[in-house]
């Protein structure tokens, strides 16, 4: 697969570390009443869908970024790939 | 007698003036051919010398020495020739090369010639002529396909030590000599605009139409000769004989700077994004590769466009002994005759059901080759010149033990006629090699009018296809195929090509009426040919209920040879489609799948061999080791001196031992590199760390080291180090030399996806630094010795857990840290890494009045287990704080990764396992890691295990073996006498529970 | 090697000896390269500007955009990630050149030493395209002078800085592998020539 | 009709005209009492064992396209129960009791050949693990020896033992595990349900199902609805897909396993070996081609095909593990999806749904799970309790931190 870096362009997939699901940015509030349950579907539920896919990839043989890449799991085709810094503080996670 | 001497015979017979000068020995050799100067090699099957030429394959050498049969069937053992003319081969596999370059299963059919070529055939004992396992033919009754599901099942004990030993024998082709392979293999990568798969007349005429408009082009081939079938063909292109125009096209190719041409090159998968896998085979035409040069070379294409221009491949049509040695399709035969000059005998017999099996008569003919007959089954068909015509007709049967020698046929009067040929060039039509368009999981789509299936819309992205791979079966077609396809390709890119005038080229229609087998005769109809797959055997499929493709498939073993069914499949799923009364789309096919053609190990590993199979990294004191003659080990891709050996020294113990008791006596060194170091800077460098580790972070003074606990976010722990502060806004945070990256990308994850807005900046500097433990009573009196006068070490002014920017010998800059793994009164001591080497020499040099000892892994490992400490071992990827005995450092007050889920009721339970030590109640007893921990009475069973031991190791300070592991409640069973059971090795020993801090348990060692 | 000792320890090069390595093929150098400091510059949250511009003016010229590099004088640098940079001098005048880049750059930016991280060698001669095409998946044919790339060669992750397209490059990787990366662009380049 | 030695020789003499289709193709019936969707390997197993365990014999299984076409029909073909926790050993070890007995309980020789499986160490920790592994076998009822370099030099002389990047210090051998004829499996169960009265509806696919007032009553599919008191879910790498259509989300993630053979060659291997410092494991056939595997692609995928970096990173483990490899050729690679749980454990449970049951997360251990699989699943199915071996495959362990994490990676479910 070629994954286009949104500052590098098109890089080989094998420069990168896999994660998964892209609600792993939504770490949970600690001091949320149910933040048990919370975190346990935080960590242990995630979307795995056929079809198109939010996932995190990290360019660790590349510029260390960490990737949001949108991705249909059925064709492997990639639809959109952003840096999961930008999309993390647009989910409110600045502090 | 053996078939070369039968056919021998039989030219003998037929010297007549038909045979060719250059003919020489070679009986079946023709006049013309591309055989290219005529140089003569010589070459050896099954130990006879032979003669060939100059771009012969093995098979067309064999041919045109009278050798019909080279090989033996899977199954029934049954003498085969050769099939096919190209990678299809089902038949002609032979055992190339010997020793550590023997390589099984070739196909003759696209092994280069080369001078001391060497092949053997395989799969027959005691030889190809008579072989010993053909008795399986006579019972083939009792083989049908799934008949080994049936039986064999009683007594059940039997199958491992009887049916399956003499199945295993049995099975298989070639064999491997069990030698390394003595030759290297490259990888590479190339990209490209356009990337053309196959230089027929279609991928030629892209590839120059690209190549004109100046694209990066690269076109590869699996053949050593380009030009496809116009190698095979005797009509030309425009003026030019096929060859000719194929030479001009190549010659204009080389003068490009822009196209890459590959021959001897596989595209053998079509992966994401236009990626294309490539194998090419540099050295396979040579006895041997040059020294350094690979034998070949897996190239990853990274292609913006690709077009699939690999041809076609002609199908059999079944009926009854159709495996004969001697029969052949009709378009192979037709190559082995206009492009190597040989003819399988002297006299054929053609028989098709489409008018692209005549070319072969006509051909034949015009080189003088008798064709005693050419059998249609259309009745309609075409007139034949030269040759006896048999419209409406059906091969029946075929006689001839080792070889062909005649077929009888069933005119369309009824009635039947025996025709004597050495040779049948059978024709039932050809299918489009759609293969590399269904990698991504595309399907192909039927074509009546050719009677094939054709690649459909969903190809791979980027890809297109174009001429016979696509059904257009003509050259004119072709040509104008590929230009077009070129120049549609490029337009996408934004690249502008234009068509220029294409040559005249034969624009033949084929004209094929399907016909898959010939239901006349009882016998057996081979399908598949090397797995001894019969039309047989696809009814009886039918019959019990094994009738999705893929079912068929499984249960006879259709397609599955190495040739993947290319000749096969076509015809199993005709019949299957006729038995079950539908149309053959309906029936569907298999899926095809990577590699096109078979792919070697050797390319596929590359150069990542022996002791390259991946990098090897050395401490900055490697050199220096070596010259004391340390032992290393592998830890990670580190390589670590695992002990220093002294003279006199016999066994690893007696180094340990000294090792340790030197440190704790006095003082030891180690090279301790190899922990990650990630320097961590920013304005909020220590609340990030707050969140990364489990204990609190953000009040460390600077100047101080802290030991830190990392857990995942599921609680449990995965690393632990330290983190020194050398600044407000500055620490250096260490990691097990285990988890070094992991702990780095975590650091990152959190950095930029969990709390992006914190100032925190991150980098290793794991290999900037040479780090050496110093460690024993004398370790301040050594390094006071080391380190410049202006920096005060004394116990006072850096005491335990200090950390600080010093310099040494004279000005070197350097950093140093007070903290302990051995227990002992110790420092870290680093400098950048290009002194490592010089600063293990000044540490030793300024040691030796204390006698100080370098100590290697196993040391260390003595005395982390000695101290209780927490390693791999502990850190298993299972245990919680709280297993460890660490939960009360985990911050309730708070926020970090992992507390959360840390307190989750499984992983709280009163009986949770707890890190405890064990002594054995018997000194002499040794504690082994791995063994299970019991109660002190009753049964040793899975139930009653109270936990393991998960380190272990012989103290010299203690006199005896010790270990550490998790006991249930160990921390309230101390004192307690237990168990330690190692069933697998027959051991149970009684030890004591006891603290994990075996020596100096209060810490004063370390604080004085 | 040169002289970058100034008090009593004496360096080894990354292969191990005390003179640079080099291997010589036609139409091709391979050599080792060991007198350049090294120091990583990153920006501090949100001071990029102030990063590039203080840094600049130590530099003598600004800092390169993503996957390039560029030289100033006796300086060069090339872009590592996002707001980070690594910055080389030459060792024998520079080897404290992160205390002073520090200074330069002030609470705007991080700055790492570097120096000995690294191992590094420069390729030279007419052959370095066949026979980086053997050793990475960088696309160095249609790449120019100033690319920067990471890229790893033999399972090993590098730097690769293009010099001149075709004519030289230089490759940066980890100093530990030093000898395994060595012997990969030693094997290649005997493949290929 | 009964498979024997003699009744191929009779049908060899009279035309093979008597052999019967393996299993019918009925319509669906409008009801059953269970109906498991998934005409896999664990699906067909469990039918077989509601009928011959339980009695319970009016059961569908519905498969979207032909029977056996999952991972059944694309893995490496191993069994073994070599597990190390408590929490799966003894689920492990009652499996491969019953490969041991399974051809003539069901009367197909599927070809269980225990010929031993050696799991390399290649460091002193390696070891550590191998001996608190082998001792939990033992302590399980399974076996487990352990051998030095020596040991494993005697049985394969021809691995590396010269310039081994990471040298062979041992293995832990295994020796009643080994292979089956995979495909075989899956028809042996067809039968055995088939006979015992159970409808196999092939090309039938699940497209809902049917909830009222926290009871599932039956499945949509299209081939219409099929009422049921039970619905057992048995889709491996579709299960997400599936589960979903009842509103669950569970914690799976469906991975591309991609597994190759090579050609066809005279005996080289006789066990399956595994190499320790890389990803490869390889087996040989009796039809003689070389069966072998690696790790994950990594990234979730439906595709059913893999990537080259992965066939390559394989191969190199062999050619490090055995040099003499370097001419063999592979011949064809596949790749499965493969329903990767957050521990790396499978799940044997009910749902919150009232007769909706849910039997996944094999990851790629499915194959050699298949018997015990059916034979818990059909207890759960049938007494509505789980089976003694199987009470720590609940679906609500992670909420209760009660993980069963062999390879201690945590909730990352590619690296189990």
């Amino acid at each position: 697969m070629i994954i286009n870096h949104p500052i590098l362009g098109p890089r080989d997939f094998q420069e990168f570390t896999y994660l998964g699901d892209a609600s792993l940015i939504d770490r949970p509030d600690w001091q949320a009443d149910n933040a048990a349950d919370q975190f346990h579907d935080y960590l242990y539920l995630r979307d795995n869908p056929a079809g198109e896919h939010r996932e995190l990839w990290f360019h660790e043989q590349g510029d260390r970024s960490w990737l949001v890449v949108t991705r249909n799991t059925v064709t492997h085709e990639i639809l959109n790939v952003e840096l999961a810094r930008d999309v993390a503080r647009a989910r409110g996670r600045s502090k | 007698m053996t078939d070369a001497v039968m056919n021998a015979g039989r030219v003998a017979f037929q010297a007549d003036g038909s045979t060719g000068a250059r003919k020489g020995v070679q009986v079946n050799r023709l006049d013309g051919g591309l055989i290219k100067g005529g140089k003569p090699l010589n070459f050896t099957f099954d130990g006879k010398r032979f003669k060939g030429f100059e771009g012969d394959t093995l098979a067309s050498a064999l041919l045109a020495n009278g050798v019909r049969l080279m090989g033996r069937s899977f199954k029934y053992h049954r003498p085969r020739g050769v099939l096919t003319s190209g990678s299809e081969e089902p038949n002609a596999l032979v055992e190339l090369r010997s020793g550590g370059r023997q390589e099984p299963n070739t196909r003759a059919t696209v092994a280069e010639l080369y001078d001391g070529l060497e092949a053997n055939s395989q799969n027959r004992w005691p030889s190809l002529q008579h072989d010993f396992m053909a008795i399986n033919d006579r019972f083939s009754n009792f083989l049908t396909a799934g008949f080994y599901y049936k039986t064999f099942m009683w007594p059940a004990a039997f199958w491992e030590k009887l049916y399956e030993p003499i199945i295993r024998k049995a099975a298989g082709l070639g064999s491997i000599s069990f030698e390394a392979d003595p030759d290297a293999y490259d990888k590479g990568f190339l990209h490209c605009d356009l990337l053309v798969i196959g230089a027929g007349p279609t991928g030629l005429m892209a590839a120059l139409t690209a190549g004109r408009a100046g694209a990066q082009v690269i076109i590869a081939d699996e053949d050593f000769l380009l030009g496809g079938r116009l190698n095979a063909e005797t009509f030309g292109i425009g003026d030019l004989t096929g060859a000719a125009w194929v030479e001009q096209a190549q010659a204009e190719l080389a003068s490009m700077p822009n196209v890459r041409v590959m021959p001897r090159t596989t595209i053998i998968g079509a992966f994401d994004h236009g990626i294309y896998g490539a194998v090419e085979r540099v050295s396979d035409h040579v006895l041997a590769p040059e020294a350094g040069k690979p034998r070949q070379i897996l190239w990853r294409i990274y292609s913006k466009r690709a077009m699939l221009a690999a041809g076609a491949t002609e199908r059999p049509i079944a009926f009854e002994n159709n495996d004969r040695p001697g029969v052949m399709l009709a378009g192979a035969v037709r190559a082995y005759a206009n492009r190597w000059a040989v003819t399988p005998d002297q006299t054929v017999a053609v028989f098709t059901n489409n008018d692209d099996g005549h070319r072969t008569a006509a051909d034949l003919i015009a080189k003088g080759v008798k064709v005693t007959a050419v059998i249609d089954t259309r009745a309609a068909a075409p007139k034949v010149e030269g040759a006896e015509l048999f419209a409406g007709a059906q091969v029946v049967d075929t006689k001839g033990r080792l070889g062909l020698e005649w077929a009888r046929v069933r005119l369309a009067s009824g009635t039947t006629r025996d025709v004597p040929c050495g040779a049948l060039a059978v024709s039932g039509g050809w299918n489009p090699n759609v293969h590399l368009t269904c990698h991504q999981r595309g399907r192909p789509a039927w074509r009546e009018d050719i009677a094939a299936f054709v690649p459909a819309g969903d190809l791979p992205q980027h890809m297109s296809v174009a001429g016979a791979a696509n059904g257009d079966f003509s050259t004119a077609a072709a040509l104008r195929a590929g230009a077009e396809g070129a120049v549609a390709a490029l337009s996408e890119l934004g690249i502008e090509a234009k068509i220029s005038d294409l040559p005249e080229a034969e624009d033949a229609p084929i004209n094929v009426t399907p016909f898959w087998y010939v239901k006349e005769g009882k016998g057996r109809a081979w399908l598949d040919q090397q797995n001894d797959v019969t039309v047989k055997d696809v009814k009886l499929a039918h019959q019990e209920n094994f009738r999705s493709v893929e079912h068929l498939k499984r249960y006879t073993t259709l397609g599955m040879a190495t040739d993947q069914g290319k000749t096969s499949n076509m015809g199993g799923l005709a019949i299957m489609a006729e038995l079950a009364g539908k149309q053959i789309p309906e029936v569907g096919t298999t899926m095809f799948r990577p590699p096109y053609t078979p792919v070697s190990f050797g390319v596929m590993a590359g150069r990542s061999v022996g002791e390259d199979f991946r990098p090897t990294r050395k401490t900055p004191s490697h050199k220096w080791a070596e010259e004391q003659g340390a032992v290393f080990v592998e830890v990670g891709q580190w390589l670590r001196a695992q002990w220093f050996p002294r003279a006199g020294e016999t066994h690893w113990r007696q180094s340990v031992d000294r090792e340790v008791l030197q440190t704790r006596n006095s003082v030891g060194i180690c090279d301790v590199t190899t922990l990650g170091k990630i320097d961590v800077q920013g304005k909020d460098a220590a609340e990030f760390l707050n969140k990364m580790y489990a204990n609190a972070f953000a009040k460390l003074p600077v100047g101080k080291v802290r030991y830190g606990l990392m857990l995942r976010e599921d609680g449990i722990a995965y690393d632990d180090g330290t983190a020194a502060r050398f600044a407000e806004d500055h620490f250096v945070v260490t990691t097990t030399t285990a988890n070094a990256v992991l702990v780095y990308r975590n650091m990152e994850f959190a950095r930029q996806c969990l709390f992006p807005d914190m100032d925190v900046q991150l980098i290793s500097t794991t290999e900037a630094w040479a780090q050496f433990a110093v460690a024993g009573p004398n370790a301040r009196k050594l390094l006071q010795k080391v380190v410049d006068p202006e920096f005060d070490i004394s116990n006072e002014a850096f005491p335990f857990m200090g950390c600080g920017e010093i310099t040494v010998a004279g000005g070197c800059r350097a950093r140093l840290f007070r903290i302990s793994f051995s227990g002992e009164l110790a420092y870290e001591i680093a400098v950048p890494t290009r002194y490592g080497d010089a600063m293990i020499r000044k540490l030793m040099e300024a040691g030796e009045e204390f006698g100080a000892v370098p100590y290697g892994t196993e040391a260390l490992g003595v005395m982390r287990i000695e101290k209780g400490h927490a390693a791999g071992n502990e850190l298993n990827g299972t245990t919680s704080a709280l297993n460890l005995g660490m939960g009360g450092m985990v911050s309730k007050k708070k926020d970090c990764i992992g507390n959360t889920l840390s307190e989750r009721e499984g992983m709280n339970r009163e009986d949770a396992l707890k890190l405890v030590g064990f002594k054995p109640v018997n000194a002499a007893d040794p504690v082994q890691a791995g063994a299970h921990l019991m109660n002190a009475s009753g049964e040793v069973s899975a139930a009653t295990d109270q936990g393991y031991i998960t380190s272990a190791a012989y103290s010299p300070v203690l006199g005896c073996s010790i270990g550490i592991g998790f006991l249930k409640r160990g921390d309230s069973r101390k004192g307690e006498v237990i168990r330690a059971v190692n069933p697998l090795e027959g051991r149970e020993i009684q030890v004591e529970v006891v603290s994990a801090h075996f020596v100096d348990p209060e810490g004063e060692r370390l604080r004085g | 090697m040169g002289k970058f000792d100034n008090h009593g320890l004496k360096a080894i090069s990354p292969l191990g000896g005390h003179e640079p390595r080099a291997d010589t093929f036609t139409g091709l150098l391979i050599r080792e390269v060991t007198d350049r400091a090294l120091a990583s510059l990153a920006a501090r949250q949100g001071q990029a500007e102030a990063v590039k511009s203080t840094a600049a003016s130590y530099l003598g010229g600004s800092l390169p955009e993503p996957a390039s590099w560029n030289a100033n004088g006796v300086f060069a640098a090339w872009w590592m990630g996002p707001d980070l940079w690594m910055v080389s001098a030459p060792h024998d005048s520079h080897e404290l050149m992160a205390a002073d880049l520090k200074q330069a750059v002030g609470d705007a930016g991080s700055v790492v030493e570097q120096t000995d991280g690294w191992c590094r060698f420069d390729m030279e001669g007419p052959r370095c395209f066949d026979v980086l095409e053997r050793l990475c998946n960088a696309n160095v044919r249609s790449g120019k002078a100033g690319d920067a790339t990471r890229t790893s060669m033999e399972h090993l992750g590098v730097f690769l800085l293009c010099q001149t397209p075709g004519q030289g490059y230089s490759i940066v990787g980890p100093r530990s592998s030093a000898a395994s990366l060595h012997h990969a662009l030693v094997a290649a380049a005997k493949s290929v020539i | 009709m009964r498979y024997s030695g003699l009744k191929v020789i009779k049908e060899a003499l009279t035309g093979h005209k008597g052999w019967r289709p393996t299993w019918r193709d009925p319509e669906p019936k409008k009801s059953y009492d269970v109906v498991i969707i998934g005409g896999g390997g664990h699906g067909l197993a469990t039918a077989y064992y509601l009928a011959k365990n339980h009695g319970i014999t009016n059961v569908a299984v519905i498969e979207k396209g032909w029977i056996g076409g999952g991972n059944v029909g694309r893995n490496t073909t191993i069994i073994r129960s070599n597990y190390l926790l408590d929490g799966n050993e003894p689920f492990y070890e009652l499996s491969l009791q019953l490969w041991e007995g399974l051809e003539q309980d069901f009367n197909y020789n599927a070809m269980v050949s225990q010929r031993g499986i050696l799991n390399l160490v290649h460091t002193d920790a390696q070891r550590d693990a191998a001996r608190r592994r082998g001792n939990a076998m033992i302590l399980n009822g399974s076996d487990a020896e352990l051998l030095d370099t020596d040991g494993v030099r005697a049985m394969y002389p021809f691995l590396n033992f010269n310039d081994a990047r990471f040298p062979i210090k041992g293995g832990l051998l295994h020796r009643r595990g080994g292979t089956v004829r995979h495909d075989a499996v899956a028809w042996g169960y067809a039968r055995g349900a088939d006979l015992r009265g159970v409808d196999i509806i092939q090309n039938c696919e699940v497209t809902g199902f049917k909830i009222e007032n926290g009871k599932c009553l039956g499945v949509e599919t299209t081939k219409g609805f099929i009422g049921a008191n039970k619905v057992a879910s048995c889709v491996a790498g579709s299960s997400s897909r599936v589960m979903e259509k009842a509103g669950m989300r569970l914690p799976i993630e469906s991975h591309v396993l991609q597994a190759f053979v090579s050609e066809g060659l005279k005996p080289v291997l006789d066990g399956v070996i595994t190499f320790g410092a890389g990803h490869f494991y390889c087996s040989q056939s009796d039809k003689g081609g070389l069966v072998f595997g690696g790790d994950l692609d990594m990234y979730n995928s439906y595709a059913q095909r893999g990537n080259l970096p992965v066939v390559e990173d394989v191969m190199e483990g062999g050619m490090a593990l055995i040099p003499a490899l370097g001419r063999v050729r592979m011949l064809r690679s596949w790749g499965g999806i493969m329903d990767m749980s957050m521990d790396g454990s499978p799940f044997i449970d009910k749902t919150h749904i009232d007769g909706l049951y849910f039997n996944g997360g094999w990851c790629y251990g499915g194959f050699k799970a298949t018997p015990a699989s059916g034979w818990c699943y059909a207890h759960l199915l049938a007494t509505d309790t789980p089976h003694k071996v199987a009470t720590a495959y609940r679906l609500d362990r992670f909420r209760r931190g009660c993980m069963i994490d062999e390879k201690g990676q945590g909730a990352q479910p590619n690296l189990h």
